[in-house]
């Protein structure tokens, strides 16, 4: 599937804002994306947040990725 | 630290005079005690004269009105023959913090924290408001723009302390006003302020006293300015000429509160504002 | 005070009801304990040496006079902590007590406990530090030039490609944006380039950072501390000190205002490390100088905004680069309001980019809707540019070009239903937009836009034998959640409000909570409390079924009691919440609900605000004349504490927008560390503000809540500059807009 | 600590306490007399969240002195109750949602029956004023200022 790279994540992906990654949870995305990305340790390490249509998820690595869902990478956000 | 609470000025005055140490008069303590929370002043000897009769009253007689240096502002706010002879020094004094603050301020401790921002002491000065001064061995009365002599800093010998504000009696048809600049509505230190003073014969501006605060390292009395207002109707030219006599006298610093710039421009327009509300409240048309 | 309840398509008994708080009568009265207001037996007393400096390397720290003095018992530098220099947590423990170098002026040295504050005084002043001054930088812009001072010497910019070799003070740039902007300004008929400035400003909270700690030989630990997340401060306190997450108690006090700033551990892990030397409890209040200098302000910013648009209206580019100060420790900042920047709109073509800047200041934390206020002051004063040069209404602009269902955010995902629409509508048609104006008087709107979060949360629900309910919380209440949740409890159970105790738990008597942030705390602990309900409510028609004796799947609970469905039943009254209960211990033992959840799809939230000014053209001096508040809180659960919440949000906007500014001198260092010169609006510079709550219920949460606490602070900093910038004739970028910054610009206008 | 005997009266009971000659007022009520309705924002007289009365007057109690209070009658929010009959301002600051956080509350509280001791009816302007050293970041005062109101008109009733 399609998942789409924000903020400083497309610098580890070589400047892609697009990448294709096959997975079927957050967790294995997450995972795949080091083993093909491992430029983006820094970021994660720093926290990371999934989008799966339009809902944002950062504490839930067993979430479900639909077929054709659009997934966007986000930082994980900080809140007063 | 030691702490006292005399009785009498002298038995105060002797007790500061004596002290080999840092001491202190405590008044209102609205400056002191924030020294000593932010670690500015330790004092060995805090000197309390709310104790000192004399220190405590508002007094008017033939010759004028004298306030104690301990009278807070809220006092001299409920004193309604101060307010009608002199509304501008005591909405000068009142303008110093909030109600709580006013519970306890004094003009004199304004006064004599001789900061260039002090609220009361710019209408004082333009009021011809002289200070009674007690020192160990001798009692003085000086004009009020001799006892701050830089930020900070004052005339008073060691041992020396201010028993009283004295204000001139009160004839004929004048009035006072002083307005200062904050950002908010209330609870700031003035950006720059200015007290009037004038008396009126025949519908004109007599005598003047225009004195700016906030401009310089003490309050700064001009005397042009009150040149450019006496004998005028203060039409809007001799206006002018005053604004521009405080602007030209200003000699103030870049700092938190405001700028060079914006303090010199705005000392005219208050200025201007205040001579307008002095003016009318002297009976002028 | 409108609440217009035409968005709501549930219908609730209580829900939505305006009810007394369950901590009022406590908090009226004195009685509530805050950090500082707790005592225990032995004390010691807390005080802390900070740097006098900006920048400077510390040469030599000698404590062995103070530890000497009688009745000191303990001394902390960092050579007392663990070194984490390798770890993720070494900003947050280098930031609690500086290591070898201090990096701003208030960044902790030693920290003292002893019997008393006197000795303790005495004891800081028998510390000697030496100091060898280097360089510093305190100004955004100035950091990022070539040659800069050097914050840290070990970070190089993340987030550009190829991976820089020098370090900088720039820690990150962050992209987000679609389309393409160069083609979208190329059809634009009209194009407006500004660039802006924010200077930094604190949340200021009233009640001081304060605590009590307490640690013992034996490991076991005790912490007493206001804050708005015990648990991430157990979390990270005993990551620090390599304590056991189980053997520290964390409870919070009530918290006299957080609004960001007590997310985050100051003074608290030293305040452990110190008890546990000591092996006596440590009381740790911070000054309010100390809260200024040393605990979490938000940044100071600096950006470039370009927007372009057809002479219809129709944005066709946007674009921002936003550079914000992180404090001298890396943080996220530029990156979070690159992200909201454009939020509002519905955009073809749109990049924001984000820089993420070290300077010599303190740590930042979060502020209510952090980083967004910013941007949002730049991209909605531009926009208002826009519609001065297509000469188009404003609020008519935003419409035409508002974000929808539908819409691809400027940060990557689409939207579900939001109300950004209906707020600029409300906006519109609000009387306050056709209310004359007097002389020097201007009006300006903006919108906002805040993410809200969602995530772990824990609740218990326990029914105790005479029918009343304990609702056990773990999200700290920061501004009444206790009632709001008091309210879904016996919404759920369909029992009266008054029936119900919610008590926030300690992190021993209840699973992890995340920290009360990003307007998570209705909508999270809401959902668990609903879902825990639920679970208390199966059990009782249990205990209900069996008293009748009947299959559980004959029982419904409606009304808040049990009732047996179908004409067999017929002869078995109903069973209240309180017969069930009293029978308790009869049926099998306690009945109890619980619920863990990680709440997601917290729904994004838009505000937009009306504000009136009045300026006097000879002084720059500014008034509010009116306010209004319009803002989509999905379902408002109390709306007095909405309400509040949005009044507050505005109230510190204005702050902000006129007079909040942290200023260092040329050395570094704060000058105006105080509520004197640090100036937060008084009673006397604001009106009443009035507010109208929009209900577009958030569809990922059962009672459609979105959250409420930060989206209203995103708006005033832009409506503010708007109406300021009508009512002097004059554009202002920089904020605060201070009277001499006004009176600058009005002249330099007419000159 | 070497010590200062006071001998004081706080809502109307006889108090003695001892405390260093230079610890303030506030201090000395929260530390020493338990009174921790009597909150620190400041200690610079900038917050008013300490405020107390000392012979009736409004003060910040952090700008006072603790050996000052000697032979004074200090009046704290602890005190403004009747039994167990809430102040009308008490009453009214909890039906108007007049807190959020609730820090500032009891120094408003106190502010604000300093100003209907003196004011029976105050207009907006004159409660805004005279609550203008009482420093709240929560609700924007709004509701602040709509609870006094109330409380004003409640206690205008009763006489």
């Amino acid at each position: 599937m399609q998942v789409n790279l924000t903020g400083s994540l497309r610098s580890s992906a070589n400047g892609e804002a697009v990448v294709e990654i096959s997975a079927s949870t957050i967790r294995e995305l997450l995972s795949k994306l080091l083993e093909t990305y491992p430029g983006m340790e820094e970021h994660m390490e720093l926290g990371i947040a999934v989008s799966i249509d339009g809902e944002i998820y950062r504490d839930s690595p067993s979430k479900k990725l639909p077929a054709g869902s659009e997934i966007f990478l986000l930082p994980r956000l900080q809140g007063g | 630290m030691r702490y006292e609470a005399p009785t009498t000025t002298q038995e105060a005055a002797n007790l500061i005079a004596r002290e080999k140490g840092e001491a202190f008069v405590l008044a209102g303590g609205t400056d002191l005690l924030v020294r000593m929370k932010t670690g500015l002043s330790d004092p060995t000897l805090v000197v309390d004269i709310k104790h000192i009769p004399a220190m405590q009253d508002v007094k008017t007689t033939d010759s004028g009105t004298k306030i104690g240096a301990a009278v807070s502002g809220s006092r001299l706010n409920a004193n309604k023959k101060l307010k009608k002879a002199w509304p501008g020094i005591v909405e000068a004094a009142n303008l110093i913090g909030s109600d709580q603050i006013q519970g306890r301020a004094t003009m004199v401790g304004n006064l004599c924290n001789a900061s260039p921002a002090a609220d009361s002491v710019p209408a004082m000065i333009a009021a011809g408001a002289k200070a009674v001064v007690v020192g160990p061995k001798k009692r003085r009365t000086v004009p009020v723009e001799k006892i701050a002599t830089g930020p900070g800093k004052t005339s008073l010998a060691k041992g020396e302390i201010v028993e009283s504000i004295n204000l001139p009696k009160r004839t004929g048809k004048a009035g006072d006003a002083y307005l200062r600049f904050i950002p908010r509505t209330e609870m700031d230190i003035a950006v720059v302020s200015a007290g009037v003073n004038l008396t009126l014969e025949r519908g004109l501006v007599k005598t003047a006293r225009v004195c700016l605060g906030a401009v310089g390292p003490t309050a700064v009395l001009v005397q042009k300015a009150a040149k450019a207002i006496i004998g005028s109707k203060l039409d809007e030219e001799s206006l002018d000429k005053m604004a521009e006599a405080c602007s030209a006298a200003c000699t103030p610093i870049s700092d938190k509160r405001g700028t060079v710039e914006y303090r010199t421009k705005v000392a005219g327009v208050l200025a201007k504002r205040a001579a307008k509300i002095a003016f009318k409240r002297a009976g002028g048309k | 005070m409108t609440h217009d309840q035409s968005f709501t398509n549930q219908k609730f008994k209580l829900v939505g009801s305006r009810v007394n708080r369950p901590d009022g009568v406590d908090k009226v009265t004195g009685r509530a304990k805050y950090g500082a207001d707790a005592s225990a037996p032995g004390q010691l007393v807390a005080l802390f040496l900070r740097s006098p400096h900006a920048h400077a390397k510390i040469k030599k720290l000698d404590t062995s006079k103070a530890e000497k003095l009688a009745g000191v018992k303990a001394v902390i530098t960092s050579a007392d902590l663990p070194d984490h220099t390798a770890g993720a947590q070494l900003d947050v423990l280098e930031n609690c007590m500086a290591r070898d170098r201090v990096l701003y002026d208030g960044h902790a040295v030693a920290a003292v406990a002893a019997i008393d504050k006197e000795t303790a005084k005495k004891a800081l002043k028998l510390i000697k530090v030496s100091y060898g001054k280097l360089p510093h930088v305190t100004d955004v812009d100035e950091a990022m030039r070539p040659g800069a001072p050097l914050v840290r010497e070990d970070i190089f910019t993340r987030g550009v490609d190829p991976k820089p070799t020098e370090p900088s003070n720039v820690c990150k740039v962050s992209t987000f944006g679609h389309g393409d902007i160069e083609a979208g300004f190329d059809e634009a008929d009209v194009i407006i380039e500004k660039s802006f400035k924010t200077e930094q400003t604190h949340q200021g909270y009233i009640e001081p950072h304060a605590c009590l700690a307490s640690v013992g030989p034996d490991g076991n630990g005790e912490l007493w501390v206001t804050t708005q997340g015990h648990y991430t401060y157990r979390t990270v306190c005993a990551a620090l000190l390599g304590m056991d997450m189980a053997k520290l108690k964390v409870t919070s006090s009530e918290i006299g205002g957080g609004f960001g700033g007590k997310t985050h551990v100051w003074i608290e892990p030293i305040a452990l490390a110190l008890s546990r030397k000591a092996n006596r409890p440590v009381k740790a209040v911070m000054t309010r100088d100390e809260v200024f200098k040393a605990s979490g302000p938000t940044c100071s910013t600096s950006m470039d905004i370009k927007i372009g648009a057809k002479k219809d209206g129709t944005i066709t580019a946007g674009s921002a680069h936003i550079r914000y100060q992180d404090g001298a420790f890396r943080g996220q900042w530029g990156q979070l309001g690159a992200m909201t920047a454009f939020a509002c709109y519905d955009l073809k073509n749109v990049q924001s980019v984000g820089y993420d800047v070290l300077v010599n200041r303190p740590k930042v934390a979060a502020y209510r809707a952090p980083s967004a206020p910013m941007a949002a002051f730049g991209v909605e004063s531009t926009m208002d540019l826009v519609a001065e040069a297509i000469e188009m209404d404003p609020v008519t602009l935003r419409i035409k070009n508002a974000a929808k269902e539908g819409t691809r955010a400027s940060y990557g995902p689409t939207y579900g239903p939001i109300g950004i629409g209906p707020t600029l509508e409300a906006a519109k048609n609000h009387p306050h937009m056709r209310a004359k104006l007097k002389k020097n008087q201007g009006r300006g709107m903006a919108c906002g836009f805040w993410f809200n979060f969602g995530g772990q949360t824990c609740t218990d629900i326990n029914i105790s034998a005479d029918g009343t309910v304990n609702l056990t919380l773990g999200t700290v209440d920061v501004g009444g959640s206790r009632a709001s949740m008091s309210l879904i409890c016996a919404e759920e159970l369909g029992i009266p409000y008054d029936q119900v105790k919610a008590n926030i738990a300690d992190t021993s008597s209840l699973g992890h909570n995340d920290t009360t942030e990003g307007s998570r705390g209705t909508f999270s602990s809401g959902m668990a409390t609903i879902f825990a309900a639920r679970e208390a409510i199966e059990e009782m028609k249990e205990r209900a079924a069996q008293t009748w004796d009947i299959p559980v799947e004959e029982v419904e609970w409606v009304e808040g009691e049990a009732r047996a469905i179908g004409q067999k039943n017929d002869n078995l009254p109903p069973l209240t919440l309180k017969d069930i209960a009293a029978r308790a211990a009869a049926t099998g033992g306690p009945i109890a609900g619980h619920n863990e959840v990680v709440a997601d799809g917290a729904g994004v939230s838009f505000a937009s605000h009306i504000c009136d000014v009045e300026v006097d053209p000879e002084t720059g001096g500014t008034r509010i004349i009116r306010y209004t508040v319009i803002q989509d809180a999905g379902k408002a659960i109390n709306p007095d504490y909405v309400e509040g919440q949005f009044q507050g949000g505005a109230a510190q906007g204005i702050g902000w927008a006129l007079n909040e500014e942290y200023i260092y001198g040329d050395d570094g260092r704060l000058q105006n560390a105080g509520f004197l010169d640090y100036r937060i609006p008084v009673c006397s510079d604001l009106p009443f503000i009035d507010t109208e709550i929009l209900e577009i219920p958030n569809p990922n949460h059962p009672y459609g809540i979105r959250g409420v606490g930060e989206t209203s602070i995103v708006p005033p900093l832009a409506a503010i500059g708007n109406a300021v910038s009508n009512a002097a004739g004059v554009r202002m970028t920089h904020v605060p807009m201070s009277p001499p910054r006004i009176l600058k610009a009005i002249e330099e206008a007419e000159a | 600590m070497t010590g200062t005997l006071v001998n004081t009266t706080v809502n109307g009971d006889a108090v003695q306490f001892a405390c260093p000659t230079d610890e303030s007022l506030m201090d000395s009520l929260r530390d020493r007399v338990g009174l921790t309705g009597v909150k620190e924002g400041c200690g610079t007289g900038d917050c008013g969240a300490c405020s107390i009365t000392l012979d009736g007057e409004l003060v910040c109690s952090c700008l006072v002195l603790g050996v000052e209070a000697n032979g004074r009658n200090i009046g704290t929010v602890e005190g403004l109750a009747d039994g167990d009959k809430l102040h009308p301002l008490q009453e009214q600051f909890i039906n108007h949602a007049a807190l959020q956080c609730g820090i500032c509350t009891p120094g408003f509280l106190v502010a604000a029956k300093a100003l209907l001791d003196k004011n029976k009816n105050p207009t907006e302007e004159e409660i805004r004023y005279a609550l203008a050293g009482n420093l709240c970041r929560c609700t924007g005062y709004d509701k602040i200022v709509r609870a006094v109101q109330a409380a004003s008109k409640d206690l205008r009733k009763k006489k």
